[in-house]
């Protein structure tokens, strides 16, 4: 990491960039935030490890409009984000040096506590630098131990490549993390009956609290005004009066981000009801891979989107193939 | 000081529910939130946090306010009715008790909302002390003993036993309703258990923050801190924190036309949202920042400065757990201990 | 707002006699902002028009729903009722009572309460509707005609004639069509060559026409007035400004095995050749696939013979790109193939022929130079057989369900000239019915039967065998005999069907015209607007709106001629006003609408915009109103609903769903 | 038979036989291409008439209905998919289910069997006989 | 099976202008019947129809939502039911992924020549909407009778 960091200080001083968009530490052991360092000081303060999961490409709207470059810090998935925001003229590609940082899997942090283990003090194994084998969990409750794979991010488990698709340098190493299928749980889900399906998602979705995280954190969902908070269209939601709004909420963003999410898996990270809306957007790739060919959202910044095009022979809407 | 064997937790809850709702946290699809007691109810008692606190019970996410209908040409107004049931609302954590008493310093002061007010009066309290307090948690510095809830019944997690506190009219009446199941103890277990769940206390990092500098007359100094400009920026402007906050009571009213009718409801509104106290001109806050700073502000410096010191905070930790860009109110604490510190 | 009027029309009792239309009115009175409702016998009538325009005067409405028969007939009288009025013409709504409900259903209380409904929703949406004007777009001068047959010729003649450039687009070598291959004409039995080479000679000469023959039409974009259009000119491998129509080139050509499509494949014709004697352009092609020269490079006798050295066989297609203000479709049609129809023998015996055929067979220029022979061994024949509605009237997937048109009156001029020229050859006709509308048709029919003594069987035939003494056995019946026949034969001429030219297809999905399950083009209006498609500035001329003869053929041609003279005669057009604007407040420039745009009508600017005083620069998404033709395709693209399509906005939509849901 | 009757019975041979007799358009062709047409007393391109007119009895009672082969070329060549030949097996059926019984079983046939007996004869032969 | 007789559901159908609203004019026209719970929106073409309009008909109580439009390749504007299509696709996968009957949406292609079409198919899906009953799984609660 300290590569990183010097490599940073190089291209701030060397006027490259002005800016930094990378994680700052937290103060648990496990809770960095994104963050913007103006200057070569203020990266004391700067970390990358297995806590920093955040997929700092949207950042990168407002980076956009920020005076000079920045220097941002992309994980190869996050570059998947940063190319569909980059086609979608979010954000500017000269406004931006792209140091690609490795991977070896992020963690998730509930995954942790859901083995039971409270009052975290610090955690220790989680650096990018380490072999990324086992965590040591240190408590007010006294020292947990717990297997690095067990505590990853359910998205690093079905990872998508530890290669970068857009960077101006590449600097540390990555490791694989990918041991399933991403489909496997659509798959599922579609065997479902549908009175199961629907009691499925009726409990999932009935925890909904409206907080908008999912979609706010969404690199996808990158609109100035979302129609949810718009009187536009008459269709502005703020609570979830009724299951319906749930549904429809959901339903919407997944259609509205189809064709253009990366599956990046923040909208099922910051959840705070743990609801797996991942599936939706899951489904709907996993549809556009089978109806009209493989398609990844953000494997570069020019292919035109699914839902955009079309060909003459596509299948008919109830049809399957 | 009464208890009760915790194999009979299940009896005593279907006691109460038989005549009156109880409201105490549930598990559903993996996650723990307050809910109607039922007999398929998996009750969940051990987790510290639920989701959302216990504040919607008094202050629902939603409610409907009154109903406007149309006969012929003309129009009709139908009140909503009041609460008129008793409940129990069992299980809640200190901080939330504390900041039930939040909320009622916003809707029981003049003007009184009655909705809020009709739920409170039928609602009895019976709170739960922490055997396990997290690392998030900093109910300590707002004068909350997590050992020692507030609450009209408070319970105490001693072994195989529930200990059980009547502390006001309402808990002494729910005590006599379930005598049968309750038998006289002794406090020394409590005592006991109370002295370990102190000691963790103290263990805690955040426990101890100082809110010295965070009053109602810190208005200008706080507000003009270059610190906001910086501190800010995770924030992606979610609602995340103020729909899990036991304290945060803004709404929006908002109509909605049904088949028979336009309903008139209100539900919770953030003010982390760009539409927040969206009027004609636009927005009073235009910018995330003093969105942001507006939030922290109104916690620890303006609701103190119109309730005797009170802040509109109690420690619960839950928006530290939640924040998807891990920023929270702890955060923006230590920032200003250093950035006057450097002063 | 001042208030939505609402006028329910009875339109005699088409609407009246389901939908009770004083309970509509009724009903339509307690709705929100309705300040006027009343019914009336005709609101279309001038009487009617006059109720609503008094309204609008006297109660100074804001907006009318008119509940009468489908937009789609009188929509276009109602808002210029209301424009007259002083109201602008897109504050009008129509609820469609009559062909989507009183015509649908019997039961009145069924019929009323859905009517109610209907109009609800009608008003609902007229009180989102806002002000729109009309923009305009300019004119090109020059029309495309596409087909060089009779029909094509016509058009483009009228056109002309008129003083506007017409660019006619033959996919053969020569214009002529189908009229070209003809013998003689019913009824009046003049030869088809003498009335139509004269017309071809004057399209050629016409200095306001201009013939791309041998040319397909490959792209058509731009909408009426402005239409652009690619033109695909085949390589002739002859220089058509050097040719000058010697025929040397034809004579002298070795590969000479290529069926004559002109005969109906009925003889040969060399790789290099024109069509026919009288071709238009009278410049031969060389036919790529038979062409020695091309083919394995050997030969190149043509070139050698030519004396004008017009031969280059390094010639390439070629694409020219124009402008067009109008386009007449004018495709035409082939006879059916008869794979469907093997009973009747056609793929199994050489003398069973389609009529189409025997036209050749029977013209002087034809394979047999007009002598009638059998094909299998030239010997004239003694017995014929005419069996009619090949293909035609049939309800099975086999054939057309539709009748074509022309056959009865063909087979009778067949009749007529065999029995005229051979007086000792047997005529019989198999015939389900013999349909003869028009001028001296059912006389000239009559004269077959009664002065050539044509043998006319009503009955249809069930199989032709074809015998080993090289005769052909007819197995017939005769209906009003009850009996069943055996006719011996030596040939057989199939009507068969005719359908619309394949290319239609390809060319209505280029104009977006729509056609039918037949592949007919669609005409805007079945009785009022025969000519035109429902896409502006596309207009229809001959077979390819529906099976006609010739003199039916030509009034078309000359109808559609005047509608795009009629068009061209304008210097602007009012542009559609229900096109699509972003709000560009909220507009995020990520280009989503501007990738399912059709016209490209949507470009994108850096703009500096005032959010409620906060002044920023985005890239927004503008929207071209000349170029939008208002899909709406745009719009669902648009995540964050700020690409609005106004007259049919997100907002009138949805409360149309709503009131339908209440 | 009343009116009513010979309305169901009408409605009964359309069903049966799963065409519209409406549709027919009396091209004949059915009678053209008819192999048993000189025996049979109501020609094909009658039958539908009989059933739009509702005379079933008299269509019960036709020799046709026994002279019919059913070797369904009218059924094949029918331009309006009205398919005489199953007016007739269904007018057929109705009579056969009306005698009841079968003529014969199914383990009377090998016997009966004759090795220059045709396929389609056999099969016809079925259908006309047993139901 | 037992199907509700009394149970008139609520269908809205999105008809594009050009084919399907035409194809429904000439049902009209044609005198072909077709049951009267079905009320036309007319659009402009079928790509017009944004996937909130048919979630907001199940909010506000239909039980079934048909949209037609030009058959493919005969669109007015050359390419709009072909987006249409995709999107069509993709929503009614995701309802059925939630559990809501695939046969309560349907996508038709009705040309202005097809008046039978639009009176058959129109007769079949509500039959088909019929025989699944009203629709609770979609819809909200409020707008109930």
């Amino acid at each position: 990491m300290q590569r990183l960091i010097d490599r940073m200080k190089e291209l701030l001083a060397d006027g490259t960039v002005v800016r930094v968009l990378g994680w700052k530490k937290g103060d648990l052991g496990y809770n960095p935030e994104p963050h913007f360092f103006n200057s070569a000081e203020e990266l004391d303060d700067f970390i990358y490890d297995g806590f920093c999961g955040a997929n700092l490409s949207k950042y990168m709207i407002k980076g956009s409009n920020l005076e000079g470059k920045t220097l941002i810090l992309l994980k190869p998935c996050d570059t998947y984000s940063f190319n569909q925001l980059l086609k979608e003229h979010r954000v500017l590609r000269d406004k931006v040096y792209i140091i690609g940082v490795g991977c070896k899997g992020k963690l998730d942090i509930e995954k942790i506590k859901a083995q039971g283990i409270k009052g975290i003090t610090s955690v220790k194994g989680a650096e990018i630098s380490g072999k990324c084998d086992e965590l040591t969990v240190e408590t007010v409750y006294g020292e947990k131990k717990v297997a690095y794979k067990d505590a990853m991010l359910e998205r690093c488990h079905v990872c998508k490549g530890k290669e970068h698709k857009i960077y101006d340098e590449l600097l540390l190493d990555s490791t694989d993390t990918c041991d399933g299928d991403r489909f496997t749980d659509v798959d599922i889900i579609e065997g479902l009956t549908p009175e199961e399906k629907f009691e499925y998602f009726r409990k999932e979705l009935s925890k909904c609290i409206r907080c908008n995280a999912c979609r706010n954190v969404c690199p996808a969902c990158s609109c100035r005004k979302c129609v949810f908070d718009s009187n536009k269209f008459d269709s502005e939601q703020k609570a979830n009066v009724d299951p319906f709004e749930e549904s429809m909420f959901h339903i919407i963003r997944a259609f509205h981000v189809a064709g253009r999410c990366t599956d990046c898996g923040e909208c099922s990270r910051v959840c705070p009801q743990g609801i797996p809306l991942h599936l939706f957007n899951r489904k709907f790739i996993k549809d556009i891979n089978e109806y009209y060919g493989e398609y990844i959202a953000g494997e570069d910044a020019e292919t035109k989107g699914p839902l955009t095009d079309y060909t003459l022979v596509d299948l008919e809407p109830g049809e399957r193939r | 000081m009464k208890k009760f064997l915790k194999s009979e937790l299940t009896a005593l809850l279907n006691a109460i529910s038989e005549k009156e709702r109880v409201y105490l946290p549930v598990s559903n699809a993996g996650q723990t939130n307050y809910d109607i007691y039922n007999e398929n109810s998996k009750v969940d008692l051990d987790t510290l946090k639920t989701v959302k606190s216990a504040k919607e019970v008094f202050f629902p996410q939603s409610e409907t306010l009154y109903t406007v209908t149309k006969v012929d040409k003309k129009i009709k107004i139908t009140q909503e009715e009041l609460e008129k049931e008793e409940f129990v609302l069992f299980g809640v954590r200190g901080c939330d008790v504390k900041g039930i008493e939040v909320l009622d310093k916003v809707f029981l002061s003049e003007p009184v909302d009655s909705f809020y007010k009709a739920r409170r009066e039928h609602g009895v309290i019976v709170s739960f002390a922490c055997n396990e307090p997290e690392e998030s948690c900093f109910c300590k510095a707002f004068g909350i003993d997590c050992a020692e809830p507030e609450g009209d019944v408070t319970i105490y997690d001693c072994g195989e036993y529930y200990f059980w506190n009547a502390k006001t009219e309402k808990g002494e009446a729910l005590t006599e309703k379930l005598a049968s199941f309750l038998s006289d103890a002794d406090e020394a277990p409590v005592k006991e258990k109370q002295q370990e769940i102190r000691k963790i206390t103290g263990l805690l990092p955040y426990m101890n923050i100082s809110l010295d500098s965070w009053h109602g007359e810190a208005t200008s100094e706080k507000f003009d801190s270059p610190v906001w400009a910086d501190i800010y920026k995770p924030c992606i402007g979610c609602g995340t924190c103020t729909f899990i906050c036991p304290t945060c009571q803004c709404y929006d009213l908002k109509d909605y036309e049904t088949k028979n009718g336009i309903q008139r409801y209100r539900c919770w509104d953030s003010c982390m949202y760009s539409d927040f106290t969206m009027m004609a001109h636009g927005n009073n806050r235009t910018s995330q920042m003093q969105r942001f700073r507006q939030r922290f502000m109104h916690k620890l410096v303006y609701f103190p400065a119109n309730n005797d010191g009170m802040y509109s905070c109690v420690g619960c930790g839950r928006c530290v757990d939640k924040c998807p860009a891990s920023t929270n109110i702890i955060k923006v604490i230590k920032a200003f201990e250093k950035e006057e510190g450097v002063k | 707002m001042n208030g939505i009027g609402v006028f329910v029309c009875h339109c005699g009792s088409n609407i009246a006699a389901t939908v009770d239309v004083k309970k509509v009115v009724e009903m339509a009175k307690l709705e929100p902002g309705v300040v006027h409702a009343e019914e009336y016998q005709y609101m279309c009538s001038e009487a009617g028009q006059e109720r609503i325009a008094k309204a609008i005067r006297e109660k100074n409405l804001s907006g009318v729903v008119v509940c009468s028969c489908s937009p789609r007939m009188h929509e276009t009288t109602f808002r210029k009722c209301a424009e007259k009025a002083g109201l602008n013409p897109y504050m009008v709504e129509i609820a469609n009572l009559r062909e989507q409900c009183s015509w649908v259903h019997k039961d009145i209380n069924e019929g009323t309460e859905k009517a109610v409904i209907l109009t609800r929703a009608a008003i609902a949406k007229v009180s989102l509707n806002t002000s729109l004007v009309a923009g305009e777009s300019g004119v090109t001068k020059r029309a495309l005609v596409i087909g060089g047959g009779i029909a094509g010729i016509q058009t483009a003649l009228d056109i002309a004639d008129a003083g506007y450039e017409v660019d006619i687009v033959e996919k053969t070598p020569s214009i002529g069509g189908k009229m070209a291959q003809l013998d003689k004409t019913f009824p009046t039995l003049d030869c088809s060559a003498c009335i139509l080479t004269p017309k071809m000679v004057d399209a050629a000469a016409h200095e306001k026409i201009n013939i791309y023959s041998y040319s397909e039409v490959e792209k058509v974009s731009g909408f009426v007035g402005d239409f652009t259009v690619d033109i695909r000119k085949k390589a002739r491998y002859v220089d058509m400004n050097k040719c000058t129509g010697c025929g040397a080139c034809m004579e002298k050509c070795p590969s000479k095995k290529a069926l004559s499509e002109f005969n109906s494949g009925l003889n040969n014709r060399p790789a290099i050749y024109t069509p026919f004697a009288q071709a238009i352009p009278n410049v031969p092609v060389i036919d790529p696939s038979q062409c020695l020269k091309l083919k394995n490079d050997k030969c190149g006798l043509c070139a050698r013979v030519c004396q004008a050295g017009a031969i280059d066989y390094k010639q390439e297609d070629e694409i020219v790109t124009r402008k067009y203000g109008a386009i007449v479709v004018a495709t035409g049609f082939e006879v059916i193939k008869l794979d469907n129809y093997d009973e009747y023998a056609y793929s199994q015996s050489k003398d069973v022929i389609t009529s189409l055929e025997l036209e050749r067979i029977m013209n002087a220029a034809g394979p047999t130079k007009g002598h009638l022979e059998r094909l299998s061994d030239g010997k004239a024949p003694k017995n014929i057989v005419f069996i009619q509605c090949v293909g035609s009237r049939c309800a099975d997937n086999k054939g057309k369900s539709y009748c074509s048109k022309i056959c009865c009156m063909y087979t009778a001029k067949h009749a007529i000239l065999i029995r005229d020229k051979y007086p000792d050859v047997n005529v019989t006709v198999f015939y389900i019915d013999v349909r003869t509308p028009g001028k001296n048709f059912d006389e000239f029919y009559r004269r077959a039967v009664e002065e050539y003594g044509v043998n006319y069987v009503k009955g249809q035939v069930g199989k032709v065998t074809p015998e080993p003494n090289g005769k052909l056995t007819v197995h017939g019946v005769d209906l009003l005999d009850n009996k069943q026949l055996k006719v011996e034969a030596d040939m057989v001429v199939l009507a068969a069907a005719i359908e619309p030219s394949p290319e239609v297809r390809n060319i209505a999905t280029m104009l977006t015209a729509s056609i039918d399950t037949n592949n007919f083009i669609t005409e805007a209006h079945p009785k009022l607007r025969p000519v035109e498609s429902p896409t502006a500035g596309v207009f229809l001329s001959g077979v390819c709106q529906g099976p006609k003869d010739i003199p039916e053929t030509v009034s078309q041609a000359g109808a559609a001629a005047v509608k795009v003279i009629g068009l061209l005669a304008k210097d602007k057009l009012l542009t559609n006003p229900c096109t699509a604007k972003a709000d560009e407040l909220l507009c995020n420039g990520c280009s989503a609408c501007a990738n399912v745009c059709p016209y490209g009508a949507i470009s994108y600017e850096d703009k500096l915009i005032n959010d409620h005083g906060i002044r920023k620069t985005h890239r927004v998404a503008v929207v071209n109103s000349a170029l939008c033709q208002g899909c709406g395709a745009c719009t669902v693209a648009c995540p964050s609903g700020v690409m609005d399509l106004q007259g049919f906005s997100n907002r009138q939509i949805i409360a149309e769903v709503d009131a339908i849901c209440r | 038979m009343s009116s009513t009757n010979s309305k169901t019975a009408a409605a009964k041979i359309a069903e049966i036989s799963g065409t519209n007799p409406l549709k027919c358009m009396k091209c004949g062709k059915c009678s053209a291409s008819c192999p048993a047409f000189e025996k049979m007393d109501i020609k094909p391109h009658q039958f539908v008439s009989y059933v739009v007119n509702e005379d079933i009895e008299a269509l019960a009672k036709c020799e046709s209905l026994w002279y019919c082969l059913s070797c369904f070329a009218c059924v094949e060549r029918c331009p309006r998919d009205v398919k005489p030949g199953k007016i007739v097996d269904a007018a057929r059926q109705t009579v056969v289910r009306q005698k009841g019984g079968n003529y014969l079983s199914a383990n009377e046939i090998p016997a009966l069997i004759d090795d220059d007996v045709p396929q389609q004869l056999l099969v016809s032969a079925f259908r006309k006989f047993r139901r | 099976m037992s199907i509700n007789q009394e149970f008139k559901p609520k269908i809205v159908a999105f008809c594009c202008n050009w084919c399907s609203y035409a194809g429904a004019d000439l049902a009209g026209g044609s005198r072909l019947s077709y049951p009267a719970d079905v009320k036309i929106i007319r659009v402009p073409c079928s790509c017009r129809v944004n996937p909130m309009f048919i979630l907001r008909a199940f909010e506000r109580g239909a039980d079934g939502v048909i949209i037609c439009g030009c058959h493919p390749g005969d669109c007015h504007y050359s390419t709009g039911n072909y987006y249409a299509r995709r999107r069509m696709t993709l929503l009614f996968s995701m309802l059925d992924y939630l559990g809501i009957e695939r046969e309560r949406t349907r996508v038709e292609w009705v040309s202005a020549a097809e008046g039978v079409k639009f009176s058959t198919t129109m007769n079949e899906f509500v039959s088909a909407v019929r025989e699944l009953g009203p629709n609770r799984r979609l819809g909200d609660l409020r707008c109930k009778d």
